[in-house]
């Protein structure tokens, strides 16, 4: 491969041109629009892949614990009892949440307890575009099931994996497992 | 006291005292820095004696050059100070002597000289003088040509060029000479010769300074 | 025209004074830098002399033969230093002393 | 108050401090100003939140939140470092930087002129050029290789490029015939900006002023990339504070050095027609402000200059900056002086007016150089391939 150069006058080594047009290159860009988001007033959209806090859905929840099972560094903890209940006329054992908790402070977002999850639609996942986790306390990063589910004082959740519809929310489950 | 006497007997006393610790000090640095106070005590010296032009050049030489020169190779050596050392040498009782002694003699040749004498105008010591020949008509009737010395005020600095350009020309440039020669000569002994290895391993931006076209091509293609 | 205060002997003195230093410390320092240092301090005894005297006898040359001696002592400076640089790389030392080899 | 104390003392006093106020707030607001237009030329905004809480706009608050947390930090003194020269360090060149505003003429005379000194300019030089010992005696104590090296490379760079920022002057002193600014900024008023009869000399103090102050693209003595910090790598709180105070101060005063070389000072007049001394001093006290006014814009100009250097250039290796500094820029300047000297010299000879000669020589290379800059053209290919067939 040859390359060619456009030779350099005289009068363009002479008067330091090349120089000269860097400051002119840099003169025009001191006026060029800039690229900076002022945060709290202006927020960038997350990608629709984008990993951010957890949402829980207690009434998809098998108490499976697969996922605590996939998480590698084992922050979330499940604790789950026995009940008989009434499912389409007929007497079945379930298995009843109890708890849910997350460590989210020493959470990597990882998300495989949302691959590992078997529901459909997922009952733990984490595209949900809410990224402002920062608090004060580290203990206020320790989430439980309703915390998880209802995001109390946080940002509105982004949405939930596609096409899926919205889940109904059972108001009374919320009583039940009233771990934590 | 005049005010005069007050800055001479200050300046004087902390020249002394800094000159004095120049050459106390075990540490190089510590000295240099004595001695560029005692420079700047001695460019106030010259000010006050109507030299402004040599005072503000000795700033800018000696504190400007000569002085960042010297800390410049007490850094590159970088001693803090002589190792086991002693600061004095064998013979430092005979060094006290000579210089008591030319004390000594620089006292008595000072306390009886014509140096009391009241000083002519110092005018002199800021003007600048032009030479030039005038026709002149003789009352014989003869034309000779006569040097007229005109003489104008223009401050120091003036004074000392128009006589260093005028009468002190070929010392001017015997001058430059020098510093050329003692430049070439500083360049000569200082310069480091390099070992076969250090010869081996130098980067190729130290031999070559710039990369030609040609080299440029190459790499390019390459 | 009285002469002003502080005289023209008040300056030899102050000039004889630090020469004497300066000549003291060239003659009992090991240190080659804090030698050079003491000449470049008789140097400047030396310089205030002749402004001195440029002042009392009104006339510029004390004032002329000053910057060319501030010329001769920038060239001395620079060879001294240069020497010293030379002598630390061959000895890795600085001590006057030790540069004697030539001294048979 | 008896009236030469009064005269001598106490008004120049007042006039320094009114000056060395001023400059000291404009010191204060480089820092926010570089930081703000640095990020303007890189496509972000710089510090633009401090004081928004207090209804501040564009993150001006940076200006006194800097300090602040200078005088708050804690000042952390290494313990093998060399504890008198290292507190020394940041002091001494504060002592030039500032002594030297008493020096410089900021608006017609007698007002704004603190001293009338007949050595004036070479005491700013000799005052300058001691501003290094700081930076060699802070790097040495600091017990600290970078530091070492940083001051070593200073105290170098300050050697070599005193020298062309010497022999730059010269040519100037040649066409005005004095030490005296004042005398230099009025010759000026009433022939033309110095800029044009002196345009080499300008270029030269241009870029001797930058090396002198450490600043891109030659600051090798604190180059970030190679150094840490160089000199100041070992120091903390307000004693880094003085290092940056003492460079700001000295870029100012360089730049006060520029204008009333080769710009004009506070005047804006050719060849006598315009503001010059005498019509500003005939306006009064609003003259001398105006005439002030002036001067400080000028100034900043030239700050701005600095950091659009700074934007612009990357650094030198070190042996290029001696070649630059020896090879280039000070056989320059004496090619410089001895082209002055002829030309003034053949003027007086044969009866024109050598600056007049120079000066449209100068004004002829500048309006070249602007067309070749300026021109339309095509876009600049740097390297065109050619296909391999």
């Amino acid at each position: 491969m040859h390359v060619e150069y456009p030779k350099p006058r005289w009068s363009d080594k002479f008067l330091l041109l090349d120089m000269l047009e860097g400051l002119k290159t840099t003169f025009r860009e001191l006026f060029k629009p800039k690229v900076t988001i002022r945060y709290p007033e202006e927020r960038l959209e997350p990608a629709n892949r984008f990993r951010g806090m957890f949402k829980f859905s207690f009434d998809r929840c098998i108490a499976c614990k697969l996922c605590a099972l996939a998480c590698p560094i084992d922050i979330i903890y499940i604790d789950v009892h026995d009940e008989q209940r009434e499912v389409d006329g007929k007497m079945k054992k379930l298995k009843v949440l109890d708890r849910y908790d997350i460590d989210v402070k020493r959470c990597m977002f990882c998300a495989l307890c949302e691959e590992a999850c078997p529901t459909k639609p997922k009952s733990i996942w984490l595209t949900t575009k809410t990224y402002e986790l920062a608090t004060y306390d580290r203990n206020d990063l320790y989430f439980n099931m309703q915390q998880l589910e209802y995001w109390e004082g946080r940002p509105e959740y982004a949405g939930l994996p596609a096409e899926e519809p919205k889940p109904v929310i059972a108001h009374d489950a919320k009583t039940i497992g009233g771990a934590s | 006291m005049s005010p005069e006497l007050l800055v001479f007997a200050v300046i004087g006393t902390i020249a002394v005292a800094a000159s004095i610790l120049v050459i106390s000090m075990r540490n190089p640095v510590h000295s240099a820095l004595f001695l560029l106070l005692t420079f700047l005590c001695v460019a106030v010296l010259f000010v006050m004696k109507g030299a402004e032009f040599v005072g503000a050049v000795q700033v800018l030489v000696y504190a400007g050059g000569i002085m960042v020169l010297f800390l410049f190779v007490v850094m590159l050596i970088n001693v803090r100070h002589l190792p086991d050392e002693k600061v004095l040498s064998n013979f430092w009782k005979g060094g006290f002597a000579v210089g008591l002694a030319v004390f000594i003699l620089f006292v008595t040749l000072v306390r009886p000289g014509v140096y009391h004498d009241p000083v002519p105008s110092d005018k002199a010591l800021r003007s600048t003088y032009t030479y030039r020949h005038r026709k002149v008509k003789n009352p014989d009737g003869t034309v000779t040509r006569k040097l007229i010395r005109r003489g104008k005020v223009a401050g120091n600095s003036e004074a000392v060029a128009m006589a260093l350009y005028t009468d002190y020309l070929v010392p001017f440039e015997v001058a430059s000479l020098f510093l050329l020669v003692a430049m070439i000569g500083a360049i000569v002994i200082g310069k480091r010769e390099l070992s076969a290895s250090e010869e081996e391993n130098i980067p190729a931006y130290m031999l070559e300074r710039s990369e030609t076209e040609h080299e440029i091509k190459e790499a390019m293609s390459a | 025209m009285p002469e002003a205060i502080p005289s023209t002997a008040a300056y030899l003195m102050l000039s004889g004074t630090l020469f004497a230093i300066g000549l003291v410390g060239v003659i009992i320092r090991r240190n080659m830098i804090t030698v050079l240092m003491a000449v470049e301090l008789m140097m400047n005894a030396v310089n205030i002399n002749l402004v001195a005297f440029s002042h009392r006898f009104a006339s510029l040359e004390g004032q002329i033969f000053t910057i060319f001696i501030i010329t001769v002592a920038a060239g001395e400076a620079a060879v001294g230093l240069a020497i010293i640089i030379q002598l630390y790389r061959l000895k890795s030392t600085i001590n006057v002393d030790e540069a004697r080899s030539m001294n048979g | 108050m008896p009236e030469p104390l009064l005269r001598y003392l106490i008004w120049p006093l007042v006039k320094f401090l009114v000056a060395f106020i001023i400059v000291q707030v404009i010191v204060a607001a480089m820092n926010w100003v570089e930081r703000r237009l640095l990020g303007l030329i890189q496509a972000r905004l710089g510090p633009n939140r401090v004081g928004k809480e207090f209804g501040i706009p564009w993150g001006l608050a940076q200006i006194v939140a800097d300090p602040i947390k200078f005088i708050l930090k804690e000042d952390i003194v290494p313990s093998s470092s060399e504890k008198v020269a290292y507190f020394l360090g940041p002091m001494l060149p504060l002592i030039p930087a500032f002594l030297v505003f008493c020096l410089i003429p900021y608006g017609p005379p007698p007002t704004f002129v603190v001293t009338h000194v007949n050595v004036g300019l070479l005491l700013i030089l000799a005052l300058t050029s001691t501003g290094v010992y700081g930076i060699i005696l802070g790097g040495w104590a600091s017990n600290n290789k970078y530091s070492l090296m940083g001051g070593l490379r200073s105290a170098a760079q300050m050697v070599s490029y005193e020298v062309p920022f010497g022999l730059s002057i010269v040519g100037v002193l040649m066409l005005c015939g004095s030490f005296d600014l004042v005398h230099i900024i009025n010759y000026q008023a009433s022939h033309i900006w110095n800029l044009f009869p002196q345009l080499i000399a300008a270029f030269i103090f241009l870029v001797a002023m930058n090396a002198e102050n450490n600043r891109t693209p030659f600051d090798l003595p604190e180059a970030e990339s190679e150094l840490v910090a160089g000199y100041h790598t070992e120091y903390s709180a307000m004693k880094f504070a003085f290092f940056m105070l003492a460079e700001y101060s000295s870029m100012i005063v360089n730049c006060c050095l520029m204008v009333s070389l080769f710009f004009g000072g506070w005047t804006l007049a050719i060849n006598g027609y315009g503001l010059t001394t005498g019509v500003l001093r005939g306006m009064g006290i609003a003259g001398g402000i105006l005439g002030a006014l002036i001067f400080i814009t000028k100034v900043m100009v030239f700050m701005l200059m600095y950091i659009w250097f700074r934007a612009t250039f990357p650094r030198f290796r070190f042996d290029q900056l001696m070649d630059l500094g020896w090879k280039w820029m000070i056989p320059l300047a004496l090619a410089n002086i001895a082209v002055t000297g002829i030309v003034v010299l053949l003027g007086q000879q044969f009866n024109f007016q050598g600056e007049v000669v120079l000066s449209i020589a100068g004004a002829a290379i500048i309006a070249f150089t602007l067309y070749l800059l300026l021109r339309p053209r095509a876009k600049v290919i740097h390297a065109r391939r050619v296909s391999e067939a």
